[in-house]
């Protein structure tokens, strides 16, 4: 049963992946890419590192799964920000 | 199939690919990346050595030369990356 | 009396030691350059004189090294050798005093001393080498050491010079380590050994063993200047007087022809030699060196060149007596290398005050030079005579044993040759010495004022030759003469 | 707790610790280089002595022994190697002291001495080592340590020079480790008794072919050698007399080792590797002939020599090996101790001169005399004039080619000899000419101390071949190498 | 039926193989390096399917992140100091194709080659692993690959500390302390990023040195980790390196090696070979090694990372040659 909502969980999260995917190929400028990106990938990270904690043997396990998560999701969003903020930056240096 | 053969092959070819690049490259970059290709390549093969049909744990020496390996490859790479750094310079002087 | 079993070596070390230091000291200690020089070159006259007392009263002198496996350094003092080693010694006496006032004021005299030094000791180690491997090493180092004499001017055309000379003796030396090495892969030894060490080997691939024979003497004919290989000796004129004079007279052609005597006596055997049927063509070869070298010299209008031209026909001698085969005429070659050297080096230190007492250098140059440097040109004229074979000067000596080693061998034909070459020689010496003699200078030079000015260390060297010259055909007989010597020597080469 | 002091360890250990001193110290540098280098000299040393009384000796590293730890050994030919590399380091570092004294030269006082401790290290290293995987490590040092040196001079020539020379290394280091790999996966060992018990197979002829072509790159056998002459000649005196004296001896010695344990299968791959040297004396013959500078020159005469040191290998043949390799060894010898002299000449004379256009060397009015007196002895152990030990190793070159029957490695070594006697004498006769200098000449300018190192060097490279016998006993300590391990 | 993780290591290895082929052939060459950080990551999930962890830590840390970071920091320079033009311009004259296609086609002949050797190699052929077996109990630590590096293997080790050493002595020496390029200008949120991260980071390195004793991990590994806090310092430039602090720097460099080579000197004796560490304390004096190397590797990745020595900057320095 456990395995069953576990392996929902990280198809779920699959999905999410794959949507994050397309959607950085097909978007047509930076802000949209990384909007589809950031949103679906952190989403579908949650749902995957869900899944397997629900699989970990052990409760240290779990944690350091929940421990990875936490720091993917602060340095992603930190990648998104740079990324936006540098394609900012060179958007204004081409314009002036 | 097993992973030791499907993973060798990989290695060899990155190996070859590598090997094309240091000959080819002609950005002095990408040479550097070629080797570092090759040095993959060769990575691969020893591990695949070391490699045991499970349970067996494979053999740790060839790990540890591989680590060894990635080590001596990384300090390589920093001084031939210095030194493009300061011939760009030197150049990009003259050129001024 | 002490017996000193290290006497070859410290004949070698007399020279090869003095050139270290003579590099080492300042240009302007010219003082103790020239002592060091003339005590050095004292000490080894000396030194020779005892060895030569000791091997005539039966001493065996051998040294060896090993230097790989198998192959020594070895250094004997058999009678041949002493034979070179006293013509190199006395000459190298004379030669330096004669240097020294010649290069009195002129720059580079340490190095010049320093390669002049070295440039005998080679040619000492090469009359004491006990095998061929040995002879190889003096006979490269001579090589070395004479370069940057003979272009010791610095100037284009003495480096060309210097340039085409190196190329000759440098592929001649390859040429004979290719024949050393042929030797000791074949014999397996290199040692130069009364009657040969080669018999088995001829009786077994004779092809080889001829093959091996045109190698080795196609090397050292670079160095004897045989015919085809001589082209670089008049070219290696450009020489100061005193280098032309030693090299021409001592070091550089007699190293050749000492090498072709070791050769045939004591690597092949003068019956294995003439059982291979190599010793006529020898002959033959020789004998057109000493027409063809006779012929060019009559051209030249260059007084050194002509003496060269002289040179590699008279040389030429040496390498005929070798060949004939016969011990008669092996007598006649070895007292020819004394006495060719002591009337060679007569003409060429001669012939170099006349370049610097009157800027003389050309034949045509040459009227009445005689009244102005008599000395000189009297000792100049009695080498040219004992040249063309005048009785009884040294010259005469040489030949006649020759001629009569002829008959012996029944090569009848070299008697025809030695006429006709003598002939030649009256042709190209005796206008210098009418041109000399007999000639108004003024004609030429405009009333050049008194004297000329050259030091008695240069008037006397030649003078001194031209004694010896005398005295060695006039005493022929008498005990320790070179002629006595080298019968003693035949004695041993011909196994009797 | 007093440790014990083993030579072997001592001839590894000294130079790191050195190194390490001289870095953190760099105002002290050039004295603990110096003592660095007498006590390592000292130690090889004592490790001949060692060797001579009781042949090869092995120390197992951490008590594990072989296969599974790392043996260290030495044995004649390693030593000789040692000792070559410690004299003549010594030599060139105290020349190094005059020829980097200048004032603007502070920075390439300071990182010469560690650069060149570290690369001593990696050469002891290699010479005792009898682990492959270890020389790979080995020639890694080397290589990071040789590269830092040739750029020293931090001209732009000499960038691109040691980028090149980089780019090599690694490869050549790569194409070793994956060699490596194959021995590992076909033998399950690293050490040399386990090359030599292995099995042919598809996988050691590959794993012979990836280290032999990584080692003829690092060594620098035409024609891999495209690296080495820009390297060598744009590096500043001291370091082009170590990287061409000594470093790129060190892929050589791996590969003579590396073919006794794992002899070539076929003999046309004998023929090949000579043919390979044939082509490198020939090529590097005429290029050196048509050098326009003084270093450079000498550098493609390193090329023709490691050429000759490959024929020396190839000369008789499969049959010959057993015997051939002392050829090599002899030249190897030979040639480390000339050309480090050749390179300190040729840097002696360009800091007097202050330039080395070999067309106008005679135009200068300064002769610095001895410089040129040291160049010409070491051209005569390079071309092989006795009685040098270049003569030596090219008298038993040709001996070996003979009994063979072998008359194309003679004919080849010969043109060879005319070759390098032309080039050299290119640079000779501009020493000695004068007529083309209108102000008086300073002949005596360069009686200086500087000329001390040397002038011994070209002196011992002339006088070793008087040795050649004791040398040649010496190296075949412990031979066969396979059966004392 | 096959094995789906069989075709799991099928895809995967198409990846690797077409990534280095990206690698090689994208004209860009900052997305050159963006292939490479992915095929360095792949590459090292590779190698967890080969049940190798430590290679694979090794490879994602040091292989791929510091590579990378090196590689990104070289074209930041090289972009800076052509003055934002193309960098992928060369000094050298373009390679014609028909050598390119030469050398490819020679390249691939040999790669066939290798294959070929390789799929006549053993399978799991001989190795070590008996021998490690019965050598673990006396090595003193408890995992496999860290019992190698440390006490069978050490002196590869020492040697391997040696070349790091070495490498940053010859950066020091190459970038004469030039001018470097300036910073890019971060902003806020990654100061606050680094803020939280840098105390993570040490704490993960430390753990991956001290669990390298039983499982996976190890000195280089956390070395590298703990290099990534050096990194954050320098680009956030909450440190920057002075001239003073150079005599710390060199003396953090040659810690590892220092003391790695010292332990192995001097417990030889009394029977004992160099490296033969006294079974009694052999845990700790590996542990002491393995935390010196680690500060080391640390220090020295940094630094590397960094380039050029810290020396004051004057004109003079620029032509100093």
């Amino acid at each position: 049963m456990l395995e069953l909502f576990a392996a929902t969980l990280i198809t779920l999260g699959t999905v999410f992946f794959i949507a994050g995917t397309v959607g950085l190929l097909r978007f047509p400028d930076i802000y949209c890419r990384l909007h589809a990106l950031t949103k679906a990938d952190g989403l579908g990270l949650a749902l995957v590192a869900l899944g397997v904690a629900l699989l970990a043997a052990t409760p240290g396990a779990a944690l350091r799964i929940a421990l990875i998560w936490f720091f993917i999701a602060v340095s992603s969003a930190t990648c998104g920000h740079l990324i936006a903020r540098h394609a900012r930056l060179a958007e204004g240096g081409r314009h002036d | 199939m097993t992973p030791d053969l499907i993973y060798g092959v990989t290695g060899i070819a990155v190996f070859g690919i590598g090997l094309v690049g240091a000959l080819c490259a002609q950005e002095r970059l990408r040479r550097v990346l070629a080797l570092k290709l090759c040095s993959v390549g060769a990575g691969f093969l020893l591990v695949v050595g070391a490699w045991r049909e499970p349970p067996d744990t494979p053999d740790p020496v060839p790990h540890a030369l591989v680590i060894t390996g990635i080590v001596v490859m990384v300090s390589a790479t920093a001084v031939a990356l210095a030194l493009i750094r300061r011939l760009q310079t030197l150049e990009a002087e003259d050129d001024a | 009396m002490m017996d000193a079993p290290l006497l070859p070596l410290f004949i070698l070390m007399t020279s090869l030691l003095a050139a270290p230091i003579l590099f080492a000291l300042p240009e302007r200690s010219a003082r103790l350059r020239t002592g060091i020089n003339l005590s050095m070159a004292a000490l080894k006259v000396a030194l020779v004189g005892w060895l030569s007392l000791k091997v005539s009263q039966g001493g065996i002198y051998d040294l060896r090294f090993e230097m790989l496996p198998g192959l020594e350094f070895k250094l004997q003092a058999d009678p041949l050798a002493i034979l070179f080693i006293a013509l190199s010694a006395v000459l190298w006496l004379i030669t330096t005093v004669y240097s020294v006032g010649y290069l009195e004021h002129g720059p580079h005299r340490a190095r010049f001393f320093g390669f002049f030094s070295l440039c005998v000791a080679a040619t000492v180690g090469i009359a004491m080498s006990g095998n061929l491997f040995t002879f190889l090493l003096f006979y490269e180092l001579l090589t070395l050491a004479t370069y940057p004499l003979v272009i010791h001017r610095g100037d284009a055309a003495s480096l060309r010079a210097g340039r085409i000379y190196l190329i000759y003796t440098l592929a001649g030396g390859l040429v004979l380590l290719l024949g050393t090495l042929g030797l000791w892969v074949l014999a397996g030894t290199t040692d130069f050994v009364p009657g040969g060490v080669l018999a088995d080997v001829v009786a077994e691939t004779p092809l080889a063993a001829k093959l091996l024979f045109v190698v080795l003497i196609g090397a050292l004919g670079v160095k004897a200047a045989l015919f085809p290989f001589h082209a670089w000796l008049p070219i290696a004129m450009v020489a100061p007087a005193p280098v032309s004079a030693l090299l021409h007279a001592v070091a550089v052609v007699k190293a050749g022809a000492f090498g072709i005597m070791r050769v045939v006596y004591e690597v092949f055997g003068i019956e294995t030699a003439q059982a291979l049927g190599v010793t006529v063509p020898l002959a033959v070869l020789a004998g057109i060196t000493i027409i063809y070298g006779s012929l060019r010299a009559i051209t030249q209008d260059d007084i050194k060149k002509r003496l060269a031209y002289s040179t590699v026909s008279q040389v030429s001698y040496i390498t005929l007596g070798v060949a004939l085969a016969s011990p008669i005429a092996a007598t006649g070659a070895l007292a020819h290398l004394i006495h060719q050297g002591l009337m060679k080096i007569t003409m060429f230190m001669a012939a170099g005050n006349l370049a610097e007492g009157l800027g003389v250098k050309r034949v045509s140059q040459m009227d009445g030079v005689g009244r102005a440097m008599p000395g000189t040109m009297l000792a100049f004229s009695l080498a040219a005579l004992g040249m063309i074979g005048l009785p009884p000067l040294a010259g005469f000596v040489s030949k006649w044993y020759l001629a009569q080693g002829g008959l012996e061998a029944g090569q009848d034909w070299v008697i025809a040759l030695l006429l006709g070459s003598s002939l030649l020689n009256a042709i190209y010496f005796l206008p210098m010495l009418h041109r000399a003699w007999f000639c108004d200078a003024a004609a030429q030079r405009d009333g050049a004022p008194g004297r000329p000015r050259i030091g008695w260390m240069l008037a006397a060297p030649p003078i001194t030759t031209a004694v010896l010259v005398l005295v060695a055909g006039g005493f022929a007989n008498a005990p320790f003469s070179p002629l006595e010597w080298t019968r003693f020597i035949v004695a041993i080469e011909y196994q009797e | 707790m007093t440790p014990d002091l083993d030579p072997m360890i001592l001839a590894i250990f000294l130079p790191l610790f050195g190194a390490i001193a001289a870095f953190m110290l760099p105002r002290a540098a050039a004295v603990i280089g110096l003592v660095t280098l007498a006590m390592t000299t000292g130690a090889v040393f004592w490790l001949a002595q060692r060797v001579l009384a009781t042949g090869a000796v092995i120390v197992p590293l951490g008590g594990w022994g072989a296969p599974l730890g790392i043996d260290l050994r030495a044995d004649g030919l390693s030593v000789a190697m040692l000792l070559l590399t410690s004299a003549v380091g010594f030599l060139v570092s105290v020349a190094a002291l005059d020829s980097l004294k200048g004032a603007d030269q502070a920075r390439q006082r300071q990182y010469f001495w560690p650069l060149w401790l570290l690369l001593l290290t990696g050469m002891n290293g290699v010479y005792l080592s009898t682990d492959i995987f270890n020389l790979y490590v080995m020639i890694e040092v080397i290589a990071l340590a040789a590269v830092g040196l040739t750029v020293l001079s931090g001209t732009k020539a000499a960038l691109r020079a040691g980028l090149e020379y980089m780019y090599a290394s690694i490869l050549g280091a790569l194409l070793f480790l994956m060699g490596v790999g194959f021995v590992y996966m076909q033998a399950g060992q690293l050490d040399f008794a386990g090359l030599i018990a292995a099995e042919p197979s598809a996988a050691m002829s590959a794993a012979l072919a990836l280290m032999i072509v990584g080692l003829l790159l690092k060594t620098a056998l035409f024609p891999l050698h495209f690296w080495l002459p820009a390297a060598h000649a744009n590096a500043t005196a001291p370091a082009s007399a170590l990287l061409s004296g000594l470093v790129v001896k060190a892929a050589l010695y791996i590969f003579l080792r590396l073919t006794t344990y794992m002899p070539l299968p076929d003999e046309i791959l004998i023929t090949l590797i000579g043919a390979l040297g044939a082509g490198a004396v020939l090529w590097g013959g005429v290029q050196a002939l048509r050098a326009e500078r003084l270093k450079l020159l000498v550098a493609w005469s390193t090329v023709v020599q490691i050429g000759l040191i490959f024929i020396a290998f190839a000369r008789a043949g499969q049959v010959g090996l057993a015997e051939s390799w002392k050829a090599a060894a002899l030249l190897i010898l030979a040639h480390g101790v000339a050309k480090a002299a050749m390179f300190l000449a040729a840097g002696r004379i360009k800091d007097e001169i202050g330039h080395d256009r070999i067309r106008d060397l005679d135009r200068a009015p300064v002769r610095p005399t001895l410089a040129q007196f040291t160049f010409a002895l070491a051209a005569i152990s390079l071309i092989g004039l006795p009685p040098s030990l270049g003569f030596i190793g090219k008298w038993s070159l040709m001996e070996g080619a003979m009994s063979a029957g072998y008359w194309h490695w003679v004919v080849i070594t010969m043109i060879g000899t005319l070759m390098s006697v032309a080039y050299f004498s290119r640079v000779l006769s501009a020493f000695l000419r004068f007529d083309r200098v209108r102000a008086p000449v300073g002949e005596h300018q360069g009686w200086a101390l500087a000329d001390a190192a040397p002038l011994t060097l070209a002196l011992t490279a002339i006088g070793l071949g008087l040795m050649a016998a004791p040398i040649l006993r010496f190296i075949e300590i412990g031979y066969p190498f396979g059966a004392a391990l | 039926m096959t094995d789906p993780l069989v075709i799991f290591d099928l895809l995967l290895a198409l990846a690797i193989v077409a990534l280095a082929v990206a690698a090689l052939s994208v004209r860009d060459l900052y997305a050159m390096i963006v292939v490479f950080v992915i095929f360095g990551l792949l590459s090292a999930l590779a190698w967890v399917r080969l049940s190798a962890p430590d290679v694979a830590l090794a490879e994602a840390a040091i292989g791929t992140g510091v590579t990378g970071a090196l590689l990104l920091k070289t074209l930041h320079h090289l972009r800076f100091a052509s003055g934002q033009r193309s960098v992928s311009m060369t000094p050298t004259i373009p390679v014609p194709t028909g050598v390119m296609l030469a050398n490819a086609a020679f390249c691939g002949l040999i790669t066939l080659g290798l294959a070929v050797a390789f799929l006549g190699a053993p399978s799991a052929g001989p190795g070590f692993d008996t021998l490690v077996a019965e050598s673990m109990p006396a090595s003193g630590v408890d995992h496999p690959v860290t019992g190698v590096l440390l006490n069978f293997r050490a002196y590869d080790t020492l040697m391997e500390v040696v070349v790091l050493l070495a490498a940053v002595v010859a950066v020091w020496q190459i970038e004469r302390g030039l001018s470097d390029a300036p910073a890019p200008e971060m902003g806020e949120v990654w100061q606050g990023f680094a803020r939280l991260a840098l105390p993570a980071i040490v704490v993960v390195g430390t753990y991956l040195l001290w669990v390298g004793a039983e499982a996976p991990g190890g000195a280089f590994q956390g070395g590298a980790v703990l290099a990534a806090v050096g990194l954050l310092l320098l680009l956030t430039r909450a440190y920057v390196p002075q001239p003073h602090h150079r005599g710390i720097a060199r003396g953090a460099f040659v810690l590892g090696t220092g003391v790695f080579a010292l332990v192995a000197l001097l417990v030889a004796g009394g029977g004992r070979v160099a490296f033969e560490y006294p079974l009694d304390h052999a845990k700790t004096l590996i542990l002491l090694i393995e935390g010196m190397v680690t500060i080391s590797i640390a220090v020295t990745l940094a630094a590397l990372f960094h380039g050029r020595e810290p020396v004051a900057l004057r004109m003079e320095d620029r032509h100093d040659t």
